[in-house]
């Protein structure tokens, strides 16, 4: 079954292209419902920080090969402290997109244990990805002050 | 037999492309467990693209993958011409698609030289980087830039194609096509390769599409799924031309169940073939006008509130660009989904137990891990 | 006094040897390059670009050891080459080749591969534990063939000694010339291609899958070493296969042209390994290379059948 | 004198002789299989690449170091046997180029290890890679690619620098400071 079937209140962008909004307690069982329908193809988990709400924006990206359509479900969660429930046992990439999200804006996703470093080594402060972290200030502050090798 | 032990793939080893790292777990000659290490190329692109005006951004997303920078300025153009509701003109679709499929078969004749590089046959990687040399020529002639480009920009093409474009690309094509056999000889029909390639490093067939394998990886598993028919863009929905997927390998043996090194290769090398038909055909087809819209300045332009995501076939896989923006004059969000993101973490982290060691490094380049997509 | 004068000469002439043959090697280096860069469509280095390489690596200041061993190792490699050198007859030089057989040549060839491991397994890294790991199981598959087609050929020639077999064979009456070892020439190129490490049997050092294997942790003079070593590998095994089948090059009679005749079988020589070492060139650029069960497979299976099959002829042929 | 002339001769032929790491740090690395293979062959002058640092002479940083990088990159600098020398390939490794507000790429190399040479652009052409070579052979000619023996003496100043990139934080520098005031 299509997407605007399966979920009537779901939200046509152009052709192809569904976006619904739902709880975050939800996501699951609706990602779960769209692959079970032919919506076999986890594209990708996005973050978008929206931060004059105070919310991050969770977009799960699934597409159909059958019926060539491309489903975002969107989800928000607080930005402090906001936490979700992994679903890297219905699709396998999704362990990878959290432990992206959770590194680069601090979502915690409950039952991920891979969660941890992984692109950044070392990285002492806020998740850079947040738009709080203003990074032009960061390299002003930090790169430039970095002393050059004095030659006597 | 050798105890267990561990072994770093990388970064600064043959054996990977670009800059990246396996962390191999071992025992004997075969690997127990795998983690891919990433990072080492993180530049921070989605950061950096909240910070410009849209139009700053073409020069950044290019640098996203290096052997194929044309994909991710198409997709990126694409998104925003999405979110502002522009249609671009014929003219720039059909040279869209030309500087496309130019960048497929640049970016293919590299992949097929590093597999064979990997099994140390140097000579088809020496001769498919030189060959592609006469491709990096035509861009230079057409955009000015050898490797990035940033000739496809929002609203068509930045300036048309050069007068002598149409003998420029053919010729190269013609030699393409003679050097073709030599490539097939070869590496194809090489007996030691295919002792090498066939039924190694195989993608389970029923868990390809669970796994988000895309592109010439998905077709080798015998899915005939392309993004190019599926959701045309540029002028695809005008050219004719094959999807090659297993079991229909043409005229190169079937010797596999599909989804191996081997499979693999010949999916890419049928592409080239097809790639080459589809410019013959742009260059014919193509219509006159003009190659870029005439939108206000760009420094002024403000894109309507929205998410768009699209995705073009890249030569590794669905490469996808997610864009959202609030009205304002800089994206809040641009989210990029590379194909080696689920081809060279969980893809290859569950094929690679249980293969050998000499097996690995052909396995990783067959899948086409490109690192700069993955940490962005 | 005339003995010491005689004894003089005799190391003169094994010194000047041994630098002949490391000169000819790091010029075959260098061919190597050229002749692999023409097929690559490339130009390619500077045919003296071996000694320039070598050179180099001697010159280099500092040289990160990893205990005795890991230093003795490289020495034991070039010793142990040079060695096996001088065990050949090369050009109808005969130089110590009527003291040992070719059995000894054979265990000559093996010692600098164990010094080879034990520098290897000192460095402490896995990449050149599965390499010498690899490089030891490679020996063991290509010597099986090897055995048997010159034990098939000392049966027939009724000797052990390689001098004797060199000298068997003058008059162009090389063994290639003869049918069955005919088929075993082409079965020692096989296990040459195995010993000279080129594709597809460069499994030891393969750099995509092991980073060059044994190498890996090797550098500056140590490197040098090595790499004296596989220079003169090239040499010693080529000439092993020249002395087996071409008659060694010798195609002039010392003893009727004097003088001439040496320089002329020197050059015929030369011109001989170079053309056995063209070959395995070509081998080399267009294989891919095996995986090392799959060495085995090959050399167990159907290189030693085939010698084997010339084993039981040449018995046969000698005992009926 | 007769050790100055050795040094020379050393030199002299040391430069034809040129190994560099496969070390493919930033996107530079795709302009160098052209510059390895038929159209310019950069073996023509002796430049090979090597599979370790060991075995290396030539460090080709190309392009944008990410700080995860940077640790790799001194590791493998400080395996490879002197003399050896650094190209900084790229305007990312002169001053941050594309990537100058980029959190996670360093702006100046010559911070943190020696570097010989540059080459601009974005991305350098073959040629000028060529050129650069060629470049550093008339340096070592001369004698005056000398980033290694810099490496030595500035060491202490080199590794505060690297402690400081490594950890993303300047706390190192007081650290210094208070020594010095000592």
């Amino acid at each position: 079954m299509m997407a605007k079937e399966l979920f009537p209140d779901a939200q046509e962008i152009r052709k192809g292209r569904i976006r619904i909004e739902v709880e975050p307690e939800k996501v699951g069982e609706i990602v779960k419902k769209l692959k079970d329908n032919g919506y076999d193809h986890f594209v990708m988990l996005s973050c978008i920080d929206w931060i004059n709400d105070g919310q991050f924006e969770l977009v799960y990206h699934m597409w159909s090969y059958e019926y060539r359509e491309h489903v975002m479900i969107s989800t928000r969660i607080p930005r402090d402290g906001g936490s979700m429930v992994t679903l890297r046992d219905l699709f396998p990439q999704i362990e990878t997109y959290e432990r992206e999200i959770h590194e680069m804006f601090g979502v915690d996703f409950i039952g991920n244990p891979r969660l941890g470093e992984f692109i950044l080594e070392g990285w002492p402060h806020m998740p850079p990805m947040r738009k709080d972290f203003d990074t032009e200030k960061f390299v002003k502050d930090f790169y430039y002050k970095i002393p050059e090798v004095k030659e006597e | 037999m050798m105890k267990e032990f561990e072994l770093f793939v990388g970064p600064n080893h043959p054996g990977v492309t670009g800059n990246m790292s396996y962390h191999l777990w071992v025992e004997g000659a075969t690997i127990k467990k795998v983690e891919t290490r990433v990072g080492y190329l993180h530049r921070g692109f989605e950061k950096l693209m909240e910070k410009r005006i849209w139009m700053q951004n073409v020069p950044l997303v290019c640098r996203i993958c290096v052997p194929e920078p044309d994909v991710n300025e198409a997709a990126y153009s694409m998104a925003v011409e999405d979110l502002m509701g522009w249609e671009i003109p014929e003219r720039a679709k059909y040279i869209r698609t030309i500087i496309l499929e130019l960048a497929r078969l640049g970016a293919h004749l590299l992949t097929v030289g590093g597999i064979a590089a990997s099994f140390g046959l140097y000579t088809i990687a020496q001769w498919g980087v030189g060959d592609r040399d006469y491709i990096l020529d035509i861009f230079e002639q057409i955009t000015g830039a050898r490797v990035y480009h940033i000739y496809i920009w929002p609203g068509g093409v930045r300036w048309d194609l050069p007068k002598n474009a149409k003998e420029l690309i053919t010729k190269v094509l013609d030699y393409l096509e003679k050097r073709m056999p030599l490539y097939e000889d070869l590496l194809i029909r090489n007996k030691v390769f295919i002792r090498r390639a066939v039924g190694v490093g195989i993608v389970p067939k029923d868990k390809a599409i669970e796994w988000g394998v895309t592109g010439p990886n998905l077709r080798a598993a015998g899915y005939q799924l392309d993004f190019r028919k599926l959701e045309p863009y540029a002028a695809y929905d005008s050219v004719d031309f094959e999807v090659p997927y297993y079991p229909k390998l043409g005229e190169y043996e079937v010797l596999s169940d599909g989804s191996d090194i081997y499979t693999r290769t010949a999916i890419r090398l049928l592409e080239m073939k097809q790639s080459i038909s589809i410019i013959r055909q742009a260059l014919k087809e193509m219509p006159e006008g003009d190659v870029i819209l005439k939108h206000p300045q760009w420094f002024a332009w403000k894109v309507p509130a929205g998410y768009s995501y699209v995705r073009v076939e890249s030569s590794k896989g669905e490469y996808g660009y997610f864009v959202v923006s609030d009205g304002g004059k800089k994206p809040v969000r641009v989210h990029v989904r590379g194909p080696s993101y689920t081809h060279g973490i969980n893809v290859l982290e569950r094929i690679a137990p249980g293969m050998n060691i000499a097996d690995f490094s052909p396995t990783a380049i067959s899948l086409d891990v490109c690192p700069p997509d993955i940490e962005r | 006094m005339v003995d010491l004068i005689a004894l003089g000469e005799q190391i003169l002439l094994l010194a000047g040897m041994v630098t002949l043959g490391f000169a000819i090697g790091m010029f075959f280096n260098g061919f190597a390059r050229k002749v692999t860069a023409r097929i690559h469509n490339r130009i390619g280095p500077p045919i003296y670009q071996g000694y320039i390489d070598v050179f180099k690596l001697f010159a280099k200041k500092t040289n990160i050891s990893h205990g005795w061993i890991f230093d003795l190792a490289a020495l034991f490699s070039v010793a142990g080459i040079t060695l096996a050198f001088l065990f050949l007859p090369v050009a109808g030089f005969t130089l110590l080749s009527t003291e040992g057989d070719i059995f000894l040549i054979l265990y000559l060839l093996a010692i600098p591969a164990l010094g080879f491991a034990l520098g290897a397994g000192a460095s402490g890294n896995p990449n050149a534990a599965v390499g010498i790991m690899r490089a030891l199981i490679l020996m063991l598959a290509y010597e099986l063939p090897l055995v048997m087609v010159v034990v098939a050929m000392m049966i027939h020639y009724n000797t052990t000694s390689l001098a004797t077999l060199v000298q068997m064979q003058s008059g162009m009456h090389w063994a290639i010339f003869v049918p069955v070892f005919f088929i075993g020439a082409i079965i020692v190129d096989m296990a040459l291609q195995g010993m000279l490490m080129e594709k597809p049997f460069d499994i030891a050092i393969a750099p995509h899958e092991i980073a060059s294997g044994p190498m890996v942790e090797f550098g500056g003079k140590h490197l040098g070493a090595l790499m004296l070593y596989k220079m003169m590998a090239i040499v010693v095994e080529t000439t092993l296969f020249v002395d087996l089948f071409l008659g060694g090059g010798v195609v002039l009679s010392v003893s009727q042209y004097g003088w001439i005749a040496y320089v002329v079988n020197f050059l015929v020589w030369f011109a001989l390994i170079t053309l056995v070492f063209f070959l395995a060139l070509l081998i080399n650029a267009v294989f891919p290379r095996f995986r090392i069960e799959q060495a085995l497979k090959f050399y167990w299976k159907y290189d030693a059948l085939a010698a084997l099959l010339i084993l039981i002829w040449v018995f046969a042929g000698v005992s009926i | 004198m007769r050790n100055d002339d050795w040094k020379k001769v050393s030199r002299l032929v040391s430069k034809k002789s040129l190994w560099m790491v496969h070390f493919c740090t930033g996107c530079g690395a795709m302009e160098m299989p052209p510059v390895m293979t038929s159209r310019y062959d950069m073996e023509r002058f002796g430049i090979a690449p090597m599979a370790t640092p060991r075995q290396a002479d030539v460090l080709l940083i190309t392009g944008y170091l990410s700080i995860k990088t940077l640790k790799r990159v001194v590791q493998v600098y400080e395996q490879m046997r002197d003399p050896k020398y650094v190209i900084g390939f790229g305007s990312c490794t002169i001053n941050g180029g594309m990537y100058w507000d980029s959190y996670n790429t360093i702006k100046d190399l010559s911070k943190y290890i020696p570097v010989d040479l540059y080459i601009a652009g974005c991305m350098p052409r073959p040629e000028a890679i060529m050129d650069a070579f060629l470049k550093l052979m008339e340096m070592i000619e001369k004698g005056e690619a000398i980033g290694w023996k810099k490496y030595h003496k500035y060491y202490d100043q080199y590794k505060r620098n690297q402690r400081m990139a490594f950890s993303y934080r300047l706390d190192e520098v007081q650290d210094i400071k208070e020594d010095d005031a000592k």
